[in-house]
């Protein structure tokens, strides 16, 4: 039973990312998930709410080919480099299509997602304050401490229809180890119904380590293996960022065209991951 | 003519800021430089922490994004992102958090998310990311940019973080922890909010810059402190420190990445 | 500056332990930090308001020796063995004083931790459903829910005068590194205004670990040295918990006469934990 | 004469209620023997999680405590305990809860907390710790405890956890998620709840046992089912796992330990 959890990964995103599902990939610039970003492009899934608190370029490709309507997060720019062209453009023309903001700060995004893992239905934070963006966004209210009478922040729990990670390693019955820069992912992987997460290597056993951490197989649904399924983000121990990259996109995504050309030969014109990751070894 | 660049004299400036010993949140760019220069020179043991959850973290060059690989091998630890910012920021554990934007008001009040209306902006903006909860809970904050009158503005297109409101008191009459903005590092100096109305004023000024300069770049009536002091220039340490920390992070930025197989 | 962070275990005791202040001694079955509660004994303090999620032997210790005014906590009793029984006394015939009773369960405790650590005024939580807790404690209260309406219990945030903990190892500028099993032991020191860690050994540097459990040195108030300082509860990796004299203390403290005399000849009659130890070993 | 005792006949009666995989918050006692009972029998790939926060673990002896080292050593992992009480226990991830307690009522409702007023106890009782919450959010509860009429009670001095709280579905009108105790093990058989009312009764003994025994051990009116099932003795197979087992945990726990130096 627990090895039907290891499955290739465009039947993990075939079976459980359904058009119009809210899905997170999670990862704070370490761990994207950028090779389950491209599955969902080739399924040419649409309809979807995103979720992540930084879009970076994962989410900046999946706006740009139309595969979101809605997008919560917190900070939408090309880290170090400037804009998300493909986001600005969604927008500030509607192209491809209109996409919602459900906007928050990261402190918002975050306690949101640690709700959503405790299955409460709202968050409170010492947060939003003094600013527009709780007039800017009905999902920003408010909640008096029963103590105290203070007033603090509130904002709905997030619980993502699918949350994606990816991980450094997996065992076979789908126990989960990661390392590095966790960002969110583990509260976004606990407030999730369904958790997909791709992997660098599928071990026999996991490295022991009392206090590591590790999702369990009872809370994984699915696990892919996929070995440099965070490029161009990176992988700590296994392959660095390619920050070159990242300032690169920069022209690529800041034309309708260039960008539609770039996708049809590296994504949609890739049967896999592992295809795209050769065809930029070829052209490197 | 000047032996320096802007961006160096308001790193320099910002750097001289940081105390040794002080927990600072760093954000990337100019005060990343800053931190880390402040580490290199006359603060060894600033606590810099990165919002990836890097907590003390020594990097040897100056990380592209917040959560390089780099930040987190010299770390002290590395914890989830939700404590960063409920058991550090929000808990008032940061004694220094530094900020920059597209717009600044006199209050020091910031705009990051849009130009133009919020629901149809002509230029859509990252957004707050951890500015706001920083502009809040932050002991104290350093924001640090680009003077044009299109920067620094009379009025905000929209309020991403909070400086001192509509000033006289006005922050501190709200549930805000933190002192505010206490010193906006510009590129003709520095300006500070005065003590009253809280109103951003010039108090001082880097070599070579003007008055009139400071001005010129200002989008509202400057206020100019009673004395306006010159900055001391860049001393050799500070300049081949800093110099030597950008050559090792465009040698390590440029250096190619090997695709995974 | 930092070196001084490293002090006798009776110092740090004496300077930030006083008379009425609020006092957690945490580490769940695992470090708990004895040595530290002997010394509180040792120094008399008084009025205190111990809070603990298990009061454990430590706090039936400090309680029958009168250092207590007030009880903050979700289980009180011997694991495995039975009742805390000089626990039961100050409460069942207020000897040798009354003591207060704060009492909530491990959910509501642990959250209210989590809430002190966060400096929110209150927790929320799906508990204390379907009892006579919220009755019996006036400090558990509820809220409702800004988006959903629903009604959701809460406590007030705990935010102790003075954490104290143990831990295996600390560097001389006091960083602490912590591993096995934590409890709440992160929530409560950093929910703490005062931290004082006893440590089993002091290292030149911690052994480098990404995501291990460290508390960094500008949380931590003072660091003090102290082998064996969780006996007879135990350190992951150092020694192992004692059970037979959690078995054996549950003789010692039936009786008020022969839980003076042992607290008299082991405690007050040592100098220090060191001695403690020795006069143990020599018995043994 | 049986060639088992009370309590292994409980302990096996309990671990057959465990199927392969489920994931179970296991308390210390006879609970924490029936868990491990069922993994070294038929339920090898069971998930058993302590409250301290050990998850996974397979000790090869029982703990003492519930946060014996044996338990981090063979887990799989070890986390913080308030995300075991938050991210696991409230979030209903728990299949199986396992309760005691000095009082039980016809509904399922437990007594951990005192025995007289709560202000002036005749006798004052450990408390709640996890099980207000395991009752509550645990997808379904096993309850072990022995019966005598002063445990099995009309009417408890104090509601530490809630069972089917009045009855009738007072339970399902609540925001409880779990389904509540579906099974009461004690020492002549097991009580299960009524589908419409809600109240325990009698549906199984355990051979030997006679329906006069489990009325002259319960201080209510004890309901009977129509039928009542007379459960299969404890195999040798389950006496020698439960035996070994705890002649190792006896071994272990005598053994002296080796005071800190």
């Amino acid at each position: 039973m627990s090895t039907r959890k290891v499955v290739p990964l465009a039947e993990a995103i075939a079976t459980h990312v359904r058009d119009g599902l809210c899905v997170a990939l999670e990862g704070f610039t370490h761990l994207i998930p950028f090779a389950a970003g491209h599955e969902i492009i080739r399924q040419r899934r649409r309809d979807l709410h995103l979720v992540r608190m930084t879009p970076d370029l994962v989410y900046d490709q999946m706006i740009g080919m139309g595969c979101a309507r809605r997008l919560t997060f917190s900070w939408g720019g090309n880290p170090g480099v400037g804009s998300l062209h493909r986001l600005r453009d969604a927008v500030e023309h509607s192209w491809p299509r209109p996409l919602e903001l459900d906007e928050h700060t990261h402190a918002g995004v975050a306690a949101a997602y640690c709700a959503g893992a405790a299955r409460l239905p709202f968050a409170m934070l010492r947060g939003y304050l003094g600013t527009d963006l709780a007039d800017a966004n009905p999902r920003v209210r408010s909640v008096e401490c029963p103590f105290t009478g203070e007033r603090l922040a509130a904002v709905p729990a997030l619980n993502p229809d699918v949350t994606i990670l990816h991980a450094q390693r997996a065992d076979r019955s789908g126990n989960v180890a990661v390392h590095g820069i966790v960002g969110a992912q583990r509260e976004a992987a606990l407030a999730a119904q369904v958790l997909i997460v791709t992997v660098e290597e599928i071990v026999d056993e996991l490295p022991p380590a009392m206090n590591a951490i590790v999702l369990p197989h009872w809370i994984v649904t699915a696990v892919a293996h996929c070995p440099g399924g965070a490029y161009p983000s990176y992988v700590q121990d296994h392959y660095s960022r390619d920050n070159a990259f990242y300032q690169r996109w920069d022209a690529i995504a800041r034309d309708r065209e260039t960008f539609r050309t770039w996708m049809d030969a590296h994504v949609l014109g890739c049967r896999d991951h592992a295809a795209f990751l050769a065809r930029l070894r070829a052209a490197a | 003519m000047n032996d320096w660049t802007r961006d160096e004299i308001m790193t320099v400036a910002a750097a001289r800021l940081l105390w040794d010993g002080c927990v600072c949140f760093v954000g990337i760019g100019l005060p990343s430089a800053a931190c880390n220069l402040a580490r290199l020179t006359h603060a060894p043991d600033i606590v810099l922490i990165y919002e990836s959850g890097t907590l003390g973290t020594r990097p040897d060059v100056l990380p592209l994004s917040i959560g390089d690989g780099e930040l987190a091998e010299t770390a002290a630890c590395v914890i989830p992102l939700p404590e960063v910012f409920a058991y550090l920021l929000q808990a008032g554990r940061v004694d220094v958090g530094f900020l920059g934007a597209a717009q600044l008001d006199r209050y020091g009040n910031l705009n990051s998310t849009v130009i133009g209306p919020y629901d149809a902006p002509s230029t859509r903006l990252p957004g707050a990311g951890g500015a706001t909860e920083i502009a809040a809970h932050a002991r104290r904050t350093f924001v640090m940019l680009k003077a044009t009158p299109r920067s620094l503005v009379a009025r905000l297109d929209f309020r991403t973080s909070a400086g001192f409101l509509d000033g006289h008191g006005a922050r501190a009459r709200t549930s805000m922890r933190g002192a505010g903005p206490q010193a906006v590092i510009t590129d003709f100096g520095l300006l500070t909010p005065a003590p009253d109305t809280d109103e951003l004023q010039l108090t001082a000024l880097y070599p070579g810059a003007t008055i009139d300069d400071a001005r010129a770049a200002t989008g509202w009536p400057l206020a100019v402190a009673a004395t306006v002091e010159t900055l001391e220039p860049p001393t050799a340490l500070e300049l081949d420190t800093l110099r030597a920390l950008q050559a090792r992070t465009r040698e390590a930025h440029r250096r190619a990445v090997r695709l995974p197989a």
